[in-house]
């Protein structure tokens, strides 16, 4: 994640051809999630797309019920160890290009829980790009994370970019 | 005579661009519709006013990954959708858009085939959609998806029927199966006046159709995840949405031609009434979905079955029964409704 | 409805010898070796109309023995009329025998003390792992089974069972004092 | 001739994760047509170890750990926790303490219910009422937050009181809220009620009879909505509750549509409460005096080094209840939430066990699927009303 300062990296972004920037731009400005909520997070998920937040504005409020026909995981709430295999089976079951947001403690680091049934951070699982911090995060954090998460789709810095170089 | 076959080129040529245009400012129109319906604001970050979200969204499913599931029959799960959406867009062959103008002192008609059966057409097209989403729910693979385009192949045969005795009425009234006639034979009073049950018999199963809630059983999300496209995903998905939107508009055009009087009305050009009329319907179509719960299948089946065919049949024997008592209303002659008109053009 | 004390209506339907009740904080608790656990159980349903089984579960009462205490909490739907029985298992699988045929809905609750502390009740229909993935192994719930957190990047940390983190305090002795740390 | 009739089931997995199921919840389904024959919840797929967790902290500590165990009606659940804690250490909060807490959990009732209903209304297809309900649960969730700074997770009652006194304007604004909300569910009533289609969904699906939903543990509105008035307000009354005037809504329709009644009927007996609790608002301490449960206030801090002490002690090391057992139970926006705390005397429990409405009433959703069309089980899970937090913890 972040900038790699290489000369590869340089190289391809000289390289960026305008086809290749329309194309980010077209991904950074529809990022439709995965209707994927395991536990607090997923409530104010919802408050996101509810009418005071209101996802929808950045074009992110078809959640589809389908992994297949979204772009974005939102990770929200704790991963349980009996979640774990599902949750990366969701995520492989995904087309490429796609993005993770691990939003709250929870599923970023363990939060509370350390404990034998809570995966310490849902990055062991999903490569993530956007990490949103709270327990659980104000709708407003999350938005954030998607604006990050659409700047960084339209640099082409996500995780899976970057893994590529 | 090359000139004429250019006019038609160039004439498909605008009305698919204008269709598949239309089609995507239709899903705009939806999100936004809906945003509003909802308290939202709705998409509005993408160029202005939103404008180019569906831009964006295109682009993005275009360059989504080329997917099959494992086990899916490769064929039919690729020309599934395509069946879809060129069904969809077969439609507009027919459908005529305003009386034909005079351009270049050529008369150049606003539609792309005037064909005498246009009606017949259309529902034929319509069914054959739905092969895409059988095939589609079939050839994927996924036990939510063939639960899907089991639902989705009885809905659209039960409703076929309801929607074609609806027609029938209109046809009777009218006098003939070409679309123009029946849009002319308007131009006095709408069928919506004459023939109100069949109006609302035609839209109920045209909501039932286009798979719209509350009739949206086949890709109902909360029970079947996305019934026959939930292994779609990338362009082929956008296919099934193209065919989903592309159906609504063609509904709107429907209704616009057999109920609302077509590109008839005063002061505006032809042509923008017809478009007023069609966007109208369209906005119904969303407010329908903003507002009522989902059927259940057997409800469905209920209502298509033991209420809508029988008030079809009745406003069908009415109908005829009415025209017999006052006289055939033979504008033409008399000569019979099919077969008469000629070939296209 | 009745006023006398559920203890007192319960008295002569069960074997009153080997049954000890006691009323704490404003329960009533009655406590069953657990041979006469679902005699007890079927006379509170069926003599004193405690038609409810509102929760089953257990405890570890490590170091003592027997080591599981067993937790029925029964009520009357309607009225505030409730009971707790208790009883002690001990042995390895300790085993007490499944209320399914007296509460239908003792089902979820007996396996998820089986699940959690390795109760084995005997009888139960459908006696899997509920909460936890069917391969795991252990029973998070009992006190030697180790919390399994990962370490925090402190120098010197290293995980502990529960039951070293906590202190053993008897009942009765004085808080705070400290308590022999139990055998793990 | 004899017609061999084979039919083959097919079995369907709704979950972990699916858009109905509230959660990560799994269903395995076995599906003759469309008709489910056989239904198996499976559940574990959010299990955290709360109850394992809650034994490593203090009594203190572990209201973050409860707050995230029922996590649309944390009051409520605040309210569960500390009803037992207080009944180990036989303290009883002060007057304003116990209307404050009332007054939150009737309001959380309210707010829950609306999650209910717009998740419900969004299983059958009607997004507008999700948002509707969204829109006035923000509300709500502004009061949380003007009371405990956070909009989910409050943390706001202690042992014996509550942490705060309420901040100024906050009944003002809680007024306006619950004079708003008369209004707005009577909307609801109006939109969904009489609308036919809703009516067809609702009517007749997810039967659970009255001894079914006893024998199978159902409580809170899935008890009240098959004819049983058994509400642990009225019959076990605890943290003041005998105090207030209420009905007990209660219908004998036994199917979704009945929940829903009692559920629409329950917000207007909540908003009532709430503003029985608003107008009899006493004054006074909000928390004990009691220096070995409750913090001292900061201004004796200044003052005296004994508050100081105890503030030290109570910080770091916590409360000590005396040894012993117990539950109580209390009426949950889901049912009968009880915490079963068990306490040797030292600052931490050695066993918390949470009795989780959601996860007894979950028990009777295959009694209430089985024989029914697929599309009925997402009307009953949506009717009974799981929160997956509740179910696995």
């Amino acid at each position: 994640m972040g900038v790699i300062r290489s000369e590869q990296d340089l190289e391809r972004n000289v390289l960026t051809t305008t086809l290749e920037r329309l194309i980010a731009w077209g991904r950074g400005n529809s990022v439709w999630p995965a209707q994927f909520g395991l536990a607090c997070c997923a409530i104010e998920m919802m408050c996101a797309a509810g009418p005071r937040f209101d996802i929808s504005r950045f074009g992110s409020e078809l959640f589809r019920a389908s992994p297949r026909q979204s772009d974005l995981m939102i990770v929200a709430g704790r991963v349980s160890q009996k979640m774990a295999p599902v949750l990366r089976h969701i995520y492989d079951q995904m087309l490429d290009p796609k993005w993770v947001i691990s939003m709250g403690d929870c599923a970023s680091t363990g939060g509370l829980y350390n404990n034998y049934a809570v995966v310490q951070g849902v990055d062991k699982i999903v490569p993530v790009d956007v990490y949103v911090a709270g327990c659980p995060p104000r709708p407003e954090a999350l938005l954030h994370g998607l604006q990050l998460l659409q700047r960084k789709i339209q640099t082409r810095q996500t995780a899976a970019a970057t893994r590529a170089t | 005579m090359l000139v004429t076959l250019l006019i038609d080129v160039v004439r498909s040529l605008v009305f698919l661009v204008g269709v598949l245009t239309g089609f995507a400012y239709v899903t705009l129109l939806e999100r936004r519709l809906l945003a509003r319906f909802q308290l939202r604001i709705g998409p509005d970050r993408v160029g202005p006013l939103g404008l180019l979200q569906p831009l964006a969204d295109g682009i993005k499913l275009i360059f989504k990954e080329n997917f099959m599931p494992a086990g899916a029959d490769p064929i039919v799960y690729q020309t599934a959708p395509l069946i879809s959406a060129v069904a969809a867009l077969f439609v507009y062959a027919v459908i005529p858009l305003a009386p034909p103008i005079h351009l270049f002192g050529r008369e150049i008609p606003l539609y792309v085939a005037d064909v005498n059966v246009a009606i017949l057409l259309v529902l034929g097209a319509s069914s054959v959609g739905v092969y895409g989403i059988i095939l589609g729910g079939w050839s994927s693979n996924n036990k939510y998806a063939i639960l899907g385009g089991l639902r989705s192949s009885a809905q659209v045969i039960s409703y076929e029927l309801t929607l074609g005795l609806a027609v029938l009425g209109v046809v009777l009234v009218a006098n003939s199966l070409r679309l123009t006639d029946i849009v002319r034979a308007q131009s006095h009073v709408w069928f919506i006046v004459q023939q109100p049950l069949a109006f609302v018999l035609f839209m109920i199963a045209a909501f039932a159709e286009t798979n719209r809630a509350p009739f949206d059983l086949p890709e109902s999300e909360q029970e079947l995840i996305a019934g026959f496209q939930t292994e779609y995903g990338g362009f082929k998905f956008a296919m099934f949405y193209l065919a989903e939107y592309i159906g609504i508009i063609t509904m709107g055009a429907l209704v616009t031609t057999l109920f609302l009087g077509g590109w008839q009305g005063p002061w505006l050009p032809p042509i923008v009434w017809f478009l007023i009329k069609v966007f109208a319907v369209v906005c119904f179509f969303i407010l329908v979905r903003a507002t009522l719960p989902r059927l259940r299948y057997d409800q469905l089946m209920h209502l298509g079955w033991k209420v809508l065919i029988p008030l079809g049949i009745v406003n069908l024997a009415a109908t005829a029964a009415l025209i017999v008592w006052r006289g055939a209303p033979c504008r033409r002659g008399g000569t019979g409704v099919i077969g008469h008109g000629g070939n296209s053009e | 409805m009745d006023e006398t004390s559920i203890l007192d209506r319960l008295r002569p339907h069960v074997p009153w010898d080997r049954v000890s009740a006691s009323e704490e904080r404003g329960g009533a608790i009655v406590r069953v070796p657990p041979d006469a656990l679902l005699e007890v159980l079927r006379a509170a349903r069926d003599r004193l109309g405690l038609d409810t089984c509102a929760d089953i579960t257990a405890w570890d009462r490590l170091p003592r023995e027997p080591r599981f205490e067993i937790v029925y909490i029964l009520g009357r739907a309607g009225t505030g009329d409730r009971l707790m029985v208790r009883t002690l298992a001990d042995g390895e699988p300790p085993r007490v025998p499944s209320a399914t045929d007296i509460y239908r809905g003792a089902g979820f609750p007996e396996r998820e003390v089986y699940d959690m502390f390795g109760v084995v009740f005997d009888g139960h229909p459908d006696l899997r792992r509920i909460l936890m993935p069917d391969e795991w192994e252990g029973h998070p719930l009992r006190r030697d089974f180790s919390l399994f957190e990962e370490p925090v990047e402190f120098i010197g940390h290293t995980p502990k069972v529960p039951s070293e983190i906590i202190p053993y305090f008897p009942p009765g002795s004085p808080s705070g004092s400290g308590g022999e740390p139990p055998p793990r | 001739m004899t017609v061999v009739a084979t039919t083959e089931t097919l079995t369907l997995n709704m979950g972990p994760q699916h858009p109905s199921t509230h959660g990560v919840l799994r269903l395995v389904l076995e599906l003759e047509g469309e008709v489910v024959r056989k239904c198996t919840p499976v559940m574990g797929y959010l299990h955290t170890g709360i109850e394992k967790e809650m034994e490593t902290r203090t009594y203190h500590q572990n209201v973050t750990l409860v707050d995230r165990i029922e996590y649309l009606a944390n009051y409520n659940e605040e309210m569960a926790f500390y009803q037992s804690v207080e009944r180990l250490f036989g303290l009883e909060p002060p007057p304003r303490a116990r209307y404050i807490r009332v007054l939150m959990c009737e309001m959380n009732r309210i707010a829950s219910h609306l999650m209910y209903l717009g998740a419900g209304a969004m299983d059958l297809n009607v997004s507008s009422v999700f948002l509707y309900c969204l829109q006035d649960r923000e509300k709500f969730l502004d009061l949380s937050e003007m009371v405990s700074g956070q909009r989910m997770m409050p943390g706001y009652f202690r042992v014996g009181g509550v942490a705060d006194d309420l901040p100024e304007g906050f009944v003002a604004a809680s007024r306006v809220w619950l004079d708003e909300m008369a209004g707005r569910i009577d909307e609801y009533d109006r939109l969904l009620t009489d609308n036919l289609i809703w009516r067809e969904r609702l009517e007749g699906v997810a039967l659970l009879s009255a001894e079914d939903a006893i024998a199978l543990g159902g409580t809170g509105p899935v008890l009240r909505g098959s004819g049983i008035a058994h509400d642990l307000r009225k019959v076990l009354p605890y943290g003041g509750y005998e105090e207030f005037d209420f009905d007990v809504p209660v219908e004998r329709g036994c199917d979704a549509f009945a929940r829903y009644r009692v559920r629409m009927e329950e917000m207007r007996q909540a908003r009532r409460i709430a503003l029985q609790a608003l107008d009899r608002l006493p004054d006074g301490p909000v928390i004990v005096a009691d220096r070995k449960v409750a913090l001292p206030p900061r201004a004796e801090l200044a003052r005296s080094m004994e508050a100081v002490i105890h503030q030290f002690k109570l910080v770091s090391e916590g409360m000590h209840p005396p040894a012993g057992e117990t539950y109580v139970a209390t009426e949950s926006p889901r049912g009968e939430k009880g915490y079963f705390v068990v306490s040797d005397g030292s600052n931490r429990p050695v066993r918390v066990h949470v009795r989780a409405p959601s996860f007894y009433n979950l028990q009777t959703l295959p009694a209430m699927v089985e024989g029914r069309p697929l599309a009925d089980v997402v009307v009953a899970v949506a009717s009974i009303d799981i929160v997956l937090g509740d179910v696995d913890r």
